[in-house]
């Protein structure tokens, strides 16, 4: 959303502030100037001041890089508004640049006429030189058709905090306070709330709190005094919900809907993992839930993690792993042996850039046709996608619903982009959650471990333990009765029609498709799933208010398909699949109904931005 | 099978299932089969509590041959699923069967991280040192040297011993056996059964199709008295035909060495005496190369330590003590803002 | 094709000769019975009496089941003709019993009408009770409808091998030389080879061989003598192409492939295996083949095998792989290591049933999507199928020459039906063989290890002992030019588009799909992959004798597709698309030309009879 | 860099790639890659025959930074390519680096597999007992009970000892260093070197942001002539500041103790001498529990056996003299007939 001034209102100082719709901010600095504290204190604070909101950190790849080099950068970004926001925002509308490196690797993304704040302080020849500068670029035109503030922000953080007596290292480290000071009188937040957690987080370093806080008092004053007063804003609230809201994260919400989903189902959860990146927080989160009936068994590779998993399942307990890339690959043969052996399991794939190690702090959509396809023999499996961090709370619940109820591995596939992206979230009402029932077969008579409901094709859940079920299982065929080893012809194929049947027979549960946007029929449907939710939504709701006749779907059963899709797809003259990929869905969408669909995709490590989707769709509509 | 079975004693038949048994005639898995199913009965575990877990090969067909519950899982990864079994419900007396092939090439990792896991399950391994199922190939416990259809000129490997392996992996509990010793068999299963915590056991086993009579310098009727030696806690490491050898240590070269009773006056005092928990002495007697030493069965190592199972199982208690479970609270944690 | 008898000549014994086109014959008995051996011997003499033909074995699952058990029953069918042989038969035309649990497993595929030749000596009360008999199926109406021969064959062999004065035990295994050679008599063939054969097998027992060779000629007297002789038939030489010929099995094919790629590019391969059914063979095949060039690795699992061939790759050598089922699966990380390092591999995939280890003594075609989409990230892999078991020589060879000349991974796809099936095979000249050019980067000058050829986009072969040519890859994403790690978004887009186009681009390199049979143009197209040739083949030769409109084409090269698939499918009105799975061929080709292909599948871990696909082609043209 | 290069004497900085080194200030992988760097002209390897294969993690970066040929492959395989690499080349020198989360959790089965056939690489283990890349789970080395992200109430795994665990894979070459140890590091590269063999080196490594100062106890220089038992072949295993302490067997209970030289009428004579060659003495002092014990550093075990790539090379050469290749016999091999 553009940084476009509006009528505007006066503040305390006398000064105009200017209303604004929203706006983008990123904060980008050395990974040991706290750009991550400051971006989160600051979303906190805007999500108090009730705007919508999305965020997006970006962590340098390596553990702790060098001070001053450009692939030590670290950044975070903020999109909020008066409106609903549904992505973390494509250009700044405001960079703060701690440092050159910092300059170097995001200067190029800050909007024409943005707002361009910059640690002078920081621009020595020796950080220069690091960042790759020959001159300085705040003296040459690099910096030309920017809003430029050049603020000494360590020498002003060293005289604010000054009183307290702290050494010079440790006050050095307030600059980011005094920035997240002087980036709450520019938007007009109140500091309180950052003040009580600067107080609570240094507890026991009771002068470094206090530096902190007078950094960040001190960084609101300089916005006082200094003559800036012309780029101060506001962002009225945003008409969102009643209700209780949080900030998520998508590792977080999946977290949380794991152990949600032990406390729903009555069904204790055994979670079997290897650390991996993007999808490791899963793993740390729910360490810290055992309370909630999620034991999480850290295994020594990604298959310990999923027969570990497999074997609780088997045992009766909902059995959860979570990986990514080359994890989920590793997983492959012992998913086919929860498939034979109709087991339940979730798979969370946390996708990464690939292929092989590929770019594991990037995000990407590119397992999706391995999630439908990559096992040997028939081996259907269920997969599911989440659309935004929240998102994967519900959808996390929906994976297990479907595992236990018909008895079979569901893959959720969520992306390194949600995990680490974040929005507030509206704290549902544990009651008003879908129920997960749950059914150990018990009863003896006539029992057979492969007895089917005849709705669901589903077989009984009978657990080690209990009496008169004495069974035995593998992954050899099994025949259709009694579940016994069996190389019977006509047996094979009942038995692989059966399992195809299953999953086929999802969409008896899975909701029909609908629309997020526009009409359910006309000129262009963008069809879409996963992360690439918000770009899309935006992009098409921005075309719509250009009059265009273009729809939203998001997709989030993508094997198998809600059973409206394919006549959905049919009521639009075109299609237009957005993927960050080289084209998946829509694969699937043209072998399954053979529609012409259209692929647009992108494969940077890097969501879609909203411009680029909303250009296509102009693209694609005057062609 | 209803409840009232369980209510008397149980007998090996009951451990029968009622599936054909199909190795190939003459097979050593059928006495060890045999033997398991005669020792159950005896552990008074309620029968449906008790979990048979395997992967693939010859001797991983055992669960569907044991009146149990019965996972015949993937190749190489039954510790992993017998462990998620346990953790899952820790009442139940999980056991896995494995092969050579099946534990220590495919399989080896899990196999060492269960070892110093020390996760409950008794794992036998079936070491009859060769491919069975995929039709004789050299497995990790081939001799070099040996010739196979996969070696025509033989295997360049060096093989790998079980036990010593397993205890260069802090295991906790090791034993051999011989598949045809029903007393030996016995013995170290109700031992296992006992032990809290991983118990490794490997046990020769002749595959008459294609490693025919490779144990028959000791395992064979006519060589065990001379050529085994039963490993016992707290007696001399005694072996022979006449009972009138034993082993002995070099202190300074910490060499091991077959003494005879009774010649250059040596006594019985002079033999060492067998201390299952020093895992030092297990490393020697599992390593004693044959036939110049014999070949050391029983009980080589066993010395407990917290299980896995327990620890988790004790974190959890502890966790759940300090909170209680509030989904709506958990949700809600955090930074919140009401709107 | 059918046992028809035709006007024939006159025998020696002046008894009058039906002749044939062609039989199946089926020998099914104990798997101590030796029937693999008669089966082979069989097939030997009749090769040398110039019929064309085709060879199919059914192994117990069981490496050695009890005697007389159903489970324990071996069988060898053989299909021959006095014309083109594509497949080893649908239901045989003769049927050898060796025991009641033959009978019982085999007895139903047995032609109505067709010859049943049975040991009576095996019928014991015993025996008829292990294979599940009540009563002797010989005294009761099981075997109307059949031209019953029943022989007490033990007994007759008994006394034919009697004077040699060997164990009776020793005797009674000589069984299936005095049933050969009965077959031997209605069949016409000459017993020489198979003499020589026994002599030089038993060349260190002669006693055996004496008693073998009498129970052989002891068969052929019994046919001379007993009042046979209307079931005696001949069936002409085969019209073939001149040369010299030899049977093969598919696994002994793609093994000589091997053998051949390491003498045609002079580039020792070096094959990395882990045991399995049904690729072991290949393994143990190579591994007398060290003469050649070729070092096999029996490695500890899939992974490690796979990883071993891809570090002989890196240092300069062909590393090739083969598995199965679970093995392929477990190879699925290692081999986006291989994709993003440009590395040449070949990996080939006896396919079996699954899912999991489901049927492994059983073929399926059910591996294709896995093949093609199967890995995390944009992973493209080339994927070739084998048609038949010669074809897996040819496939082979053309396997590693993409391989090289692309620098990239190849999977070869055949199946336990190619695996073990044989046919007679036309050995190559092998100064007629493809060339397999390989360049391996020397020269310093302007070196980088992803500095491409712009013709093929191929990576420099640059190999660890080159001098000055050192350098450094890994799977984490390299930079396009230095082949340094890069997170670059734009890097990462380049690369992963250059990796896709240089596969596709591979259509430059594949021959055009042509017809195997039939107009090019027209109602239906037959459009098949894989070990179904044979099968589609005949059914399409006769239903085009019927006057029906159908051609066939079979696909040899699967990803990418010939350049001119596309535009010949467009052709036909139809275009039915038979597979041994649930349908997989045909999703690739709706998704990537939008035709409506028609599935027509089997999953029975069994070959389509030539019946079962010419009924559907008749079902599909009247419908 | 052309030919000419290589007639020279290389020096370290001939070893060094042009890329910039990304680990943590003040990592122990620092020290680590600059005394490998200095010790490779040692080698008298021609430059291009130097090759480094890694698998994932921090350490595993170190191939990045080797001027040499170089292949940073994925997580736990690197002996199993590193193996491919060999026997392709066996004129190569091929070194692996790995992480105790890549060797010896996801790894430790190719790990085994390497040791035991012997095939002529060379492994350093960078031991920190965490995973670094990953950002500070706990590792297979990692204490039982430590508190790490993964682990807030404590890791319930024992952890696995990678020496002892070597020894008991039928290693033939097992050594340890400590990162910061120039001379000891320097020492062992060069019999590792040497040795015709898989060579296993375990080199503890501190990591400084996610368990800092692990070692401290006896890798700081403060402690580590207290702490630490330089094992050396043939010379009495004796430590301490004042050299006076020395270790001791009692071959009855086959313990290990320490005993102080001039206390109680210890002399030297008493101490047990090194003997590289005794596994059984390299499974002891692999094992023993610190701090009771030092901390044994150095070649722990040693012991030529044929090679992997030895033994293949040689079954080549023979099948090459007994067969001329014919590709057209080969083809035309079996029954065959002629039309
Ligand atoms: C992933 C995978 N790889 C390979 C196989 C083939 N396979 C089955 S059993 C086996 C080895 C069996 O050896 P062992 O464990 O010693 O068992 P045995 O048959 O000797 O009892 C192999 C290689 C498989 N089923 N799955
Ligand atoms: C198949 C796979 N699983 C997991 C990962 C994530 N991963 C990367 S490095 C690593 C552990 C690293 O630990 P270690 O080997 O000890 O190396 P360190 O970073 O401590 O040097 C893990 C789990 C991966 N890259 N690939
Ligand atoms: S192949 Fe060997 S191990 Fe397998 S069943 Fe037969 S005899 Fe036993
Ligand atoms: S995280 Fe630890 S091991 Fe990794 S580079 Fe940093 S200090 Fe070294
Ligand atoms: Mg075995
Ligand atoms: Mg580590």
């Amino acid at each position: 959303m553009a940084q476009q001034a509006q009528p505007g209102t006066v503040d305390s100082s006398g000064s105009k502030v200017k209303t604004l719709r929203g706006a983008v901010v990123r904060f980008a600095g050395d990974s040991g100037d706290g750009m991550q504290v400051t971006g989160t204190q600051f979303t906190a604070a805007t999500a108090l001041a009730g705007n919508d909101l999305a965020t997006f950190p970006d962590y340098p790849a390596e553990i702790r890089a060098p001070a001053g080099t450009t692939y030590g950068v670290s950044g975070f970004q903020i999109n909020f508004a008066a409106t609903d926001v549904f992505t973390p925002g494509d250009s700044p509308d405001v960079l703060v640049a701690m440092n050159p490196a910092a300059l170097k690797t995001n200067g190029k993304d800050l909007k024409r006429g943005g707002l361009l704040i910059v640690n002078t302080g920081a621009f020595t020849p020796q950080n220069l030189k690091k960042a790759g500068y020959e001159t300085n670029p705040l003296e040459t035109d690099a910096v030309d058709g920017y809003n430029l503030l050049a603020i000494d922000i360590t020498k002003n953080t060293l005289s604010a905090v000054k009183e307290t007596g702290i050494s010079s290292k440790e006050a050095n480290r307030c600059k980011n306070f005094w920035t997240l000071g002087l980036m709450f009188w520019i938007y007009g937040r109140e500091l309180e709330s950052t003040i009580k957690w600067i107080e609570s987080k240094f507890a026991k370093e009771p002068m470094v709190a206090q530096a902190n806080v007078l950094a960040l008092k001190g960084g609101w004053a300089y916005g006082e005094a200094a003559e800036i007063s012309h780029y101060r804003y506001e962002v009225p609230a945003a008409p969102v919900a009643k209700g209780t809201y949080r900030n998520i994260g998508g590792n977080q919400a999946t977290a949380l809907g794991i152990a949600a989903a032990a406390q729903l189902s009555g069904v204790p959860v055994v979670f079997g993992a290897y650390p991996i990146t993007p999808a490791s927080d899963i793993l740390h989160d729910l360490s810290r839930l055992k309370a909630y009936g999620v034991t999480t068994v850290q295994m020594e590779d990604e298959i310990a993690a999923v027969c570990v998993s497999i074997g609780a399942s088997y045992a009766g307990k909902l059995g959860i792993t979570a990986s990514s890339g080359p994890g989920i690959a590793l997983k492959t043969e012992a998913m086919g042996l929860a498939i034979a052996t109709e087991l339940p399991l979730v798979i969370i794939n946390v996708q990464r850039g690939g292929p092989s190690t590929g770019l594991p702090t990037k995000t990407e959509q590119a397992d999706l046709l391995q999630a439908v396809y990559g096992r040997n023999g028939e081996a259907p499996l269920a997969v599911f996608a989440a659309a935004s961090p929240g998102d994967c709370f519900y959808m996390t619940l929906e994976a297990v619903r479907f595992a236990v109820k018909y008895m079979t591995p569901v893959m959720l596939l969520t992306d390194g982009y949600l995990a680490n992206g974040a929005e507030p979230w509206r704290v549902p009402n544990v009651a008003d959650l879908p129920e997960i029932d749950v059914t150990f077969r018990t009863d003896p008579a006539g029992f057979h471990p492969f007895l089917r409901d005849p709705a669901t094709l589903s077989r009984p859940w009978a657990v080690p333990g209990t009496p008169g079920l004495l069974h035995r299982i593998g992954g050899i065929e099994r025949d259709y009765n009694s579940g016994n080893i069996s190389y019977d012809p006509d047996n094979h194929e009942k038995m692989s029609k059966t399992r195809a049947a299953k999953i086929a027979g999802m969409t008896r549960d899975i909701p029909d498709q609908k629309m997020e946007l526009g009409n359910d029929s006309g000129k262009l449907l963008v069809l879409g799933w996963g992360s690439t939710y918000g770009a899309i939504r935006e992009a098409v709701a921005r075309s719509r208010e250009r009059g265009l006749d273009v729809s939203h779907a998001h997709v989030r059963y993508l094997n198998p398909f809600p059973k409206n899709l394919g006549e959905l797809l049919t009521r639009f003259e075109r299609v237009l699949v957005p993927e960050m990929n080289l084209g998946q869905l829509v694969k699937l969408l043209r072998t399954e109904y053979l529609v012409p669909a259209e692929s647009f995709t992108k494969i940077k490590g890097l969501p879609f931005k909203i411009d680029e989707i909303e250009e296509k769709i102009r693209q694609v509509m005057e062609s | 099978m209803s409840n009232i079975v369980e209510t008397t004693k149980l007998t090996k038949k009951d451990f029968e299932s009622d599936q054909d048994v199909r190795w190939c005639p003459g097979c050593g898995d059928y006495s060890i089969l045999a033997n398991v199913q005669k020792v159950m009965p005896e552990l008074g575990v309620p029968h449906e509590n008790v979990v048979w877990v395997s992967g693939i090969g010859c001797s991983s067909r055992f669960p569907y041959y044991m009146n149990t519950y019965g996972f015949h899982t993937i190749h190489g990864r039954a510790p992993a699923i017998a462990m998620g079994v346990k953790i899952a419900n820790p009442e139940l007396s999980v056991w896995v069967v494995t092969g050579d092939g099946d534990g220590l090439s495919i399989g080896g990792n899990h196999l060492m991280h269960a070892l110093r896991r020390n996760i409950d399950i008794k794992i036998l391994m079936f070491n009859n040192r060769i491919y069975g199922l995929t039709k004789g190939q050299y497995s990790p416990t081939s001799e070099f040297g040996k010739q196979t259809k996969s070696a025509p000129t033989g295997a360049p490997d060096y093989p790998v011993d079980p036990a010593s392996f397993a205890i260069g992996c802090s295991a906790t509990f090791v034993a051999r056996a011989v598949d045809t010793d029903a007393k030996l068999l016995n013995d170290i299963l109700l031992r296992a059964a006992k032990h809290a915590g991983t118990a490794f056991m490997e046990i020769y086993q002749n595959c008459v199709v294609f490693n025919d009579g490779a144990f028959d310098g000791f395992a064979d009727k006519t060589q065990k008295d001379e050529h085994q030696l039963r490993a016992i806690h707290g007696q001399p490491l005694i072996f022979g035909a006449q009972k009138n050898k034993g082993l002995r240590i070099d202190s300074r070269t910490l060499g091991l060495e077959v003494a005879t009773i009774g010649e250059g006056g040596v006594t019985e005092k002079d033999i060492l005496v067998h201390d299952e928990t020093n895992s030092t002495l297990a490393y020697m007697l599992a390593r004693m190369p044959f036939p110049q030493f014999p070949v050391a069965v029983g009980v080589l190592y066993a010395k407990e330590r917290p299980s896995y199972d327990e620890t988790v199982l004790e974190q959890v208690a502890a966790a759940k003590a300090k909170t209680k479970p509030d989904l709506q609270k958990l949700l809600a944690s955090g930074n919140t803002w009401t709107v």
